[in-house]
């Protein structure tokens, strides 16, 4: 696939409070760097992410959407994330039933620790995403900005 | 193409009061100055701030006033709540006037007339009531009958009390549901103040509030004597269009928004009950 | 079979057990069956029907009809007995007050199959032998019984009745059908071609809302589409995404749930195979947390309220098939 | 009467579409027919009619009113509305070319739908008279004869040819302007064919269908009828009969936010759907019979009611076979006229 240099992907992260929206933060604090392309929206729970949240994201102009959650057996509540792993991988299964491109959609578990991890993650589903182009197989033309 | 009434005009919100704890008042006007269209008492505007919602309010001000358009908003939805959050100077999108009128100009004239309200019921009289105020030659008795929840359920009550309670030419009653501190007037519902009133049946009624007071009201109304051609009231259903085509604001055959919003009781009468 | 399902109902009217009668009643045409309560003898005699054509699943009546008072009698196919359990599994229907009569399945016809022979004018329709003798105003016309089978029978699951009271006719069994064949002929497909199928199926939704309505597994009282407060409601696809959303969404909401009984894809009027979508879920299931039938049973629980600490990651998803 | 060949129709879309957008009914699967924009090669359905009515062409589902852009206080209106293209609808039965009527009544009534009437302006329609009626067709009912249909032109079948005639101006311009194609021709085939269709419908299994007792004078009585509950007992409260018909007219307006505006569009509703009437205190139709009540009164009462007795019923037969569980206005007619 051609890669257009100048596209430039939005990309929305939904982070777990608990977990890696601190992994975010220790990356900023250890001076790591990862794309601005990433807008961050805080859950309390990766298990919060309701399915509508994803196909909303891509609607209003996504490019790629990722869910970052405690390591399994960390949730804050005990087993949150378990649900939203059988959950999201139904989902992102049906989003590849459907044809949607598969690296636009990831589920990574990053603990509040992992500041590296969240840079690197990051920067590699960024460049996925670069690499697909926009989305265009899951857009609301009615939201693409002129 | 020529304008259609789908495609809303822009109003200016430039003065907002605090009538009651859930009702306020907003002051409307284009954004060159002015009205945005002219109305007779009793239609209706279509108001809405886009994105939100769009809904169908009563016009509360007279038509004999020349600057501006008043509406008196209750709370009690995603719209509503949104315009009681508004700050003066923003801008909402308007268009009308909808539906039929109060026959100010035809069978009301010259008649004795009776106004009743209760609660937010005022909103669509205030701007019968104002415009016979202003035009007190055409009509003879003005009585109005006003009740709320509490004191501070009135909705315009500084304008009651200083302006049409000071008119030597009308007569003010008003009544609130239970004691309160502060309050010598009447406690009681509106129905059976009407009653205890007794007023003349030679009036024409004007009554509009919750559909419960209207029912006894009217009931009331009918124990004295008057007959169902001689009150009018105002109908409220779900509305989207204005203009009698989106299809849901019917009573059998009516539209609300085109054939009322103002009925005569013994019209009504023909209709199926399904409001 | 009409006959004795009628007579049973009957003396059920008559001795008490029941108040009401939910099945199919006889329509205009020779396919139109609506379905219907009776209460009385004279009205089952009058109006009651069950043929080739009654295919319509009735266990979601049964939640508005349990909420009433009295008992009702209800005829239940195998297919509509999965429904039911379902429906029982999540406290939607009154068991007590349900009395069911299990009832033989299918293959149940459908007649737009039957009028795209170009077959019109319909005004009777014969089961000769599995062959169709069909009378319309140009002539007859005759066709085979096996070409104008229901989708969903012809992919038919199970003749077993997992829940009734008494049985009229046989019990069939669990079969092995053949219903993920689409399903895995899409998967292998390539996304493009994926994609491509579905936009065209999917542009073809006019938003009718049948497919939900008609669910027993959509027993929301308000739907998330209906609610202004969701930010999703709509009511009419504006883009290609809202239709994509709306039965994505849909397929989720009753993932782990759908128990494949094929009503949504029957009442499409756009013939959209929607069932395609809940069925992938159902594979997905079987195939990632172990095979599992929804309504089966009234006491597992559902796949999605529950998980395993060793369950498979998503990229699980990323990493099978053909992208 | 001129004529054209069947052999040679294609030949007459190529020269229509070549100057303006023309849409035919033609096969998306077996058994279902939609309007598509035609393109060389298509082929004309042989099916009776469409899914989707013709009502699309100028009323869709969705169009958008106005456009909104809001800064701090201050909104934007954008008014969007373009001088929409000249096209040609070919094809379209009886049935649906009498919903044009009755959607006229509705939405070019003061105050005018500019919306709806920008399209009727530039939209030529031309009907295609029935050889084959359906068992579900009723359109008898409604005084509406389906072997010479209205609409601009309307156009007849006699199994080899197909022959125009114009009902009116913009007939007539159509006609015209593919002139070059058709030659003069026999009819007494046609009269044949047209008296073979005739003996038809009276044999369909509808044909005594009468609206005789329909009517709006008789509002309160239908209004109260005891059957109401009984037929919608039934009804699964979903949009298919609402939008597969060509009558229908009830519409939402709803608003978008696209991210950089608001945009406001209207869609097609269903007086069906539960959030019809509902409002911030309370519903007046809060169960399935009163919505579903809604629908056939207007049809049947409400409408002729006031438009001097013009029923809101074509009798295309659309619900007939779409309902899913086939409750339609036939049922109700018959169940409430037993007086």
């Amino acid at each position: 696939m051609q890669v257009n240099e100048n596209f430039e992907p939005v990309i929305v992260a939904f982070c777990c409070n608990w977990c890696s929206y601190a992994g975010a933060d220790l990356s900023g604090t250890n001076r790591l760097n990862y794309p601005s392309n990433v807008k961050i929206i805080r859950v309390p729970c990766s298990c919060r992410v309701n399915p509508m949240f994803i196909l909303r994201a891509f609607q209003k102009g996504a490019d790629g959407v990722i869910i970052c959650g405690c390591h399994p057996g960390d949730c804050h509540y005990t087993s949150g994330n378990y649900f939203t792993r059988r959950r999201i991988t139904l989902l992102y299964s049906m989003l590849d039933f459907l044809g949607i491109e598969r690296n636009r959609t990831r589920l990574e578990w990053v603990s509040a620790a992992e500041g590296a991890k969240f840079a690197a993650t990051m920067e590699q589903f960024t460049a996925d995403v670069k690499a697909l182009g926009p989305n265009r197989r899951l857009e609301d033309l009615r939201c693409r900005k002129q | 193409m020529n304008n259609d009434t789908l495609i809303p005009k822009i109003g200016v919100v430039t003065d907002i009061r605090q009538d009651t704890p859930d009702v306020k008042t907003f002051r409307v006007i284009a954004p060159e100055g002015g009205k945005v269209f002219e109305h007779m008492p009793g239609q209706c505007a279509m108001l809405s701030i886009p994105g939100v919602g769009e809904a169908m309010f009563s016009i509360t001000s007279s038509p004999t006033n020349k600057e501006f358009m008043e509406f008196s908003i209750k709370k009690c939805g995603c719209l509503t709540e949104w315009l009681h959050a508004m700050e003066v100077g923003q801008q909402i999108t308007i268009r009308g006037p909808y539906g039929n009128a109060f026959p100010v100009e035809g069978d009301l004239k010259g008649k004795d007339l009776l106004f009743i309200a209760g609660g937010i019921g005022l909103a669509p009289l205030r701007s019968v009531i104002n415009y016979v105020r202003d035009n007190r030659a055409n009509y003879g008795d003005v009585q109005v009958i006003y009740g709320s929840r509490s004191k501070d359920d009135l909705v315009d009550y500084k304008e009651i009390i200083e302006e049409w309670m000071a008119d030597p030419n009308i007569r003010v009653d008003l009544t609130i549901d239970n004691p309160q501190e502060g309050w010598d007037g009447h406690v009681g519902f509106v129905p059976n103040y009407v009653k205890e009133l007794a007023p003349s049946t030679s009036k024409t009624v004007l009554v509009c509030g919750p559909p419960i007071m209207i029912k006894f009201t009217l009931a009331g109304l009918k124990e004295l004597g008057f007959t169902e051609t001689q009150v009018y009231t105002t109908m409220e259903l779900r509305m989207k269009c204005g203009v009698g085509k989106c299809g849901r604001c019917n009573i059998g055959n009516k539209y609300v928004c085109k054939d009322g919003p103002v009925f005569r009781f013994d019209q009504l009468g023909e209709l199926p009950d399904e409001y | 079979m009409q006959e004795a399902m009628i007579k049973r109902a009957k003396e059920l009217l008559a001795d008490g057990s029941v108040d009401r009668v939910i099945g199919w009643k006889r329509g205009e045409f020779a396919y139109d069956m609506t379905p219907a309560v009776f209460t009385s003898a004279e009205e089952l005699d009058s109006e009651f029907i069950f043929d080739d054509f009654t295919s319509a699943n009735v266990s979601k009546y049964l939640v508005k009809e349990t909420a009433k008072e009295g008992k009702i009698l209800a005829f239940l196919k195998p297919c509509d007995t999965y429904s039911f359990n379902q429906l029982i599994k999540e406290h939607r229907i009154d068991r007590d007050k349900v009395y069911v009569i299990g009832i033989p399945g299918g293959p149940k016809l459908d007649i737009e199959k039957i009028k795209a022979k170009g077959i019109t004018g319909i005004l009777s329709v014969k089961n000769e032998d599995y062959t169709l003798k069909i009378e319309t105003l140009y002539g007859e016309e005759t066709m085979p019984f096996s070409e104008a089978i229901l989708d969903k029978c012809a992919s038919c699951k199970s003749k077993k009745h997992v829940v009734y009271d008494e049985l009229i006719g046989e019990d069939g069994d669990v079969l092995d059908s053949n219903r993920f064949d689409m399903v895995e002929k899409l998967e292998n497909m390539t996304a493009q071609e994926r994609f491509d199928f579905w936009r065209d199926q999917l542009s073809k939704c006019i938003r009718c809302n049948a497919c939900r309505n008609v669910c027993p597994a959509c027993t929301c009282e308000n739907c998330v589409f209906d609610n202004p407060k969701s930010g999703i409601d709509n009511k009419a696809p504006a883009d290609s995404f809202e239709e994509n959303m709306f039965h994505i969404i849909r397929a989720f909401h009753v993932a782990g749930r759908c128990t494949d009984c094929g009503e949504c894809s029957r009442v499409c009027p756009q013939h959209i195979p929607l069932h395609l979508l809940n069925r992938k879920f159902i594979k997905d299931i079987n195939e990632l947390y172990g095979e599992y039938q929804a309504g089966a049973d009234t006491t597992s629980r559902a796949p999605l309220n529950t998980y395993t600490k060793d369950d498979c990651e998503p990229s699980i998803v990323h990493e099978r098939g053909v992208e | 009467m001129l004529k054209i060949s069947k052999s040679k129709l294609n030949e007459l879309f190529d020269a229509v579409s070549a100057k303006q957008t023309l849409y035919i009914p033609a096969d998306r699967e077996a058994g279902a027919a939609e309007y598509r924009k035609y393109e060389k090669g298509m082929e004309l359905t042989s099916e009776l009619n469409t899914v989707r009515s013709a009502k699309d062409f100028f009323f869709p589902q969705t169009e958008n009113l106005a456009d909104f852009k809001i800064e701090g206080k201050t909104i934007e209106v954008k008014d969007v509305r373009e001088e929409c293209e000249d096209f040609v609808v070919f094809g379209v039965r009886a049935c649906d070319a009498r919903s044009f009527t009755i959607l006229d009544k509705v939405f070019l009534c003061e105050p005018v739908d500019s919306f709806y009437k920008n399209r009727r302006d530039h939209g030529t329609v031309v009907t295609m008279a029935c050889t084959r009626p359906s068992e579900t067709c009723f359109c008898q009912t409604f005084g509406i004869d389906p072997t010479v249909p209205e609409g601009d032109a309307a156009c007849f079948d006699d199994g080899e040819n197909i022959f125009f005639k114009a009902n009116n101006e913009k007939g007539q311009k159509f006609i015209d302007s593919v002139a070059s194609l058709l030659e003069e021709g026999d009819t007494s085939k046609l009269d044949e064919v047209q008296a073979k269709t005739k003996a038809i419908m009276e044999k369909l299994p509808l044909a005594k269908l009468s609206t005789e007792n329909f009517g709006g004078d008789k509002l309160n009585e239908y209004f109260s009828s005891d059957k109401w509950a009984e037929l919608s007992q039934a009804c699964l409260g979903c949009g298919t009969c609402t939008f597969v018909c060509p009558t229908c007219q009830c519409y939402d307006i709803k608003d978008f936010n696209t991210g950089h505006g608001i945009k406001r569009f209207r869609c097609w509703d269903s007086c069906m759907y539960s959030d019809f009437t509902k409002m911030a205190h309370g519903n007046p139709r809060l169960t399935q019979l009163e919505r579903f009540r809604q629908r056939f009164m207007h049809k049947l009462v409400y409408f002729p009611a006031n438009n001097d007795g013009e029923f809101g019923c074509v009798g295309c037969g659309r619900c007939l076979s779409k309902c899913p569980i086939s409750m339609n206005i036939v049922k109700v007619m018959k169940a409430l006229e037993v007086k």
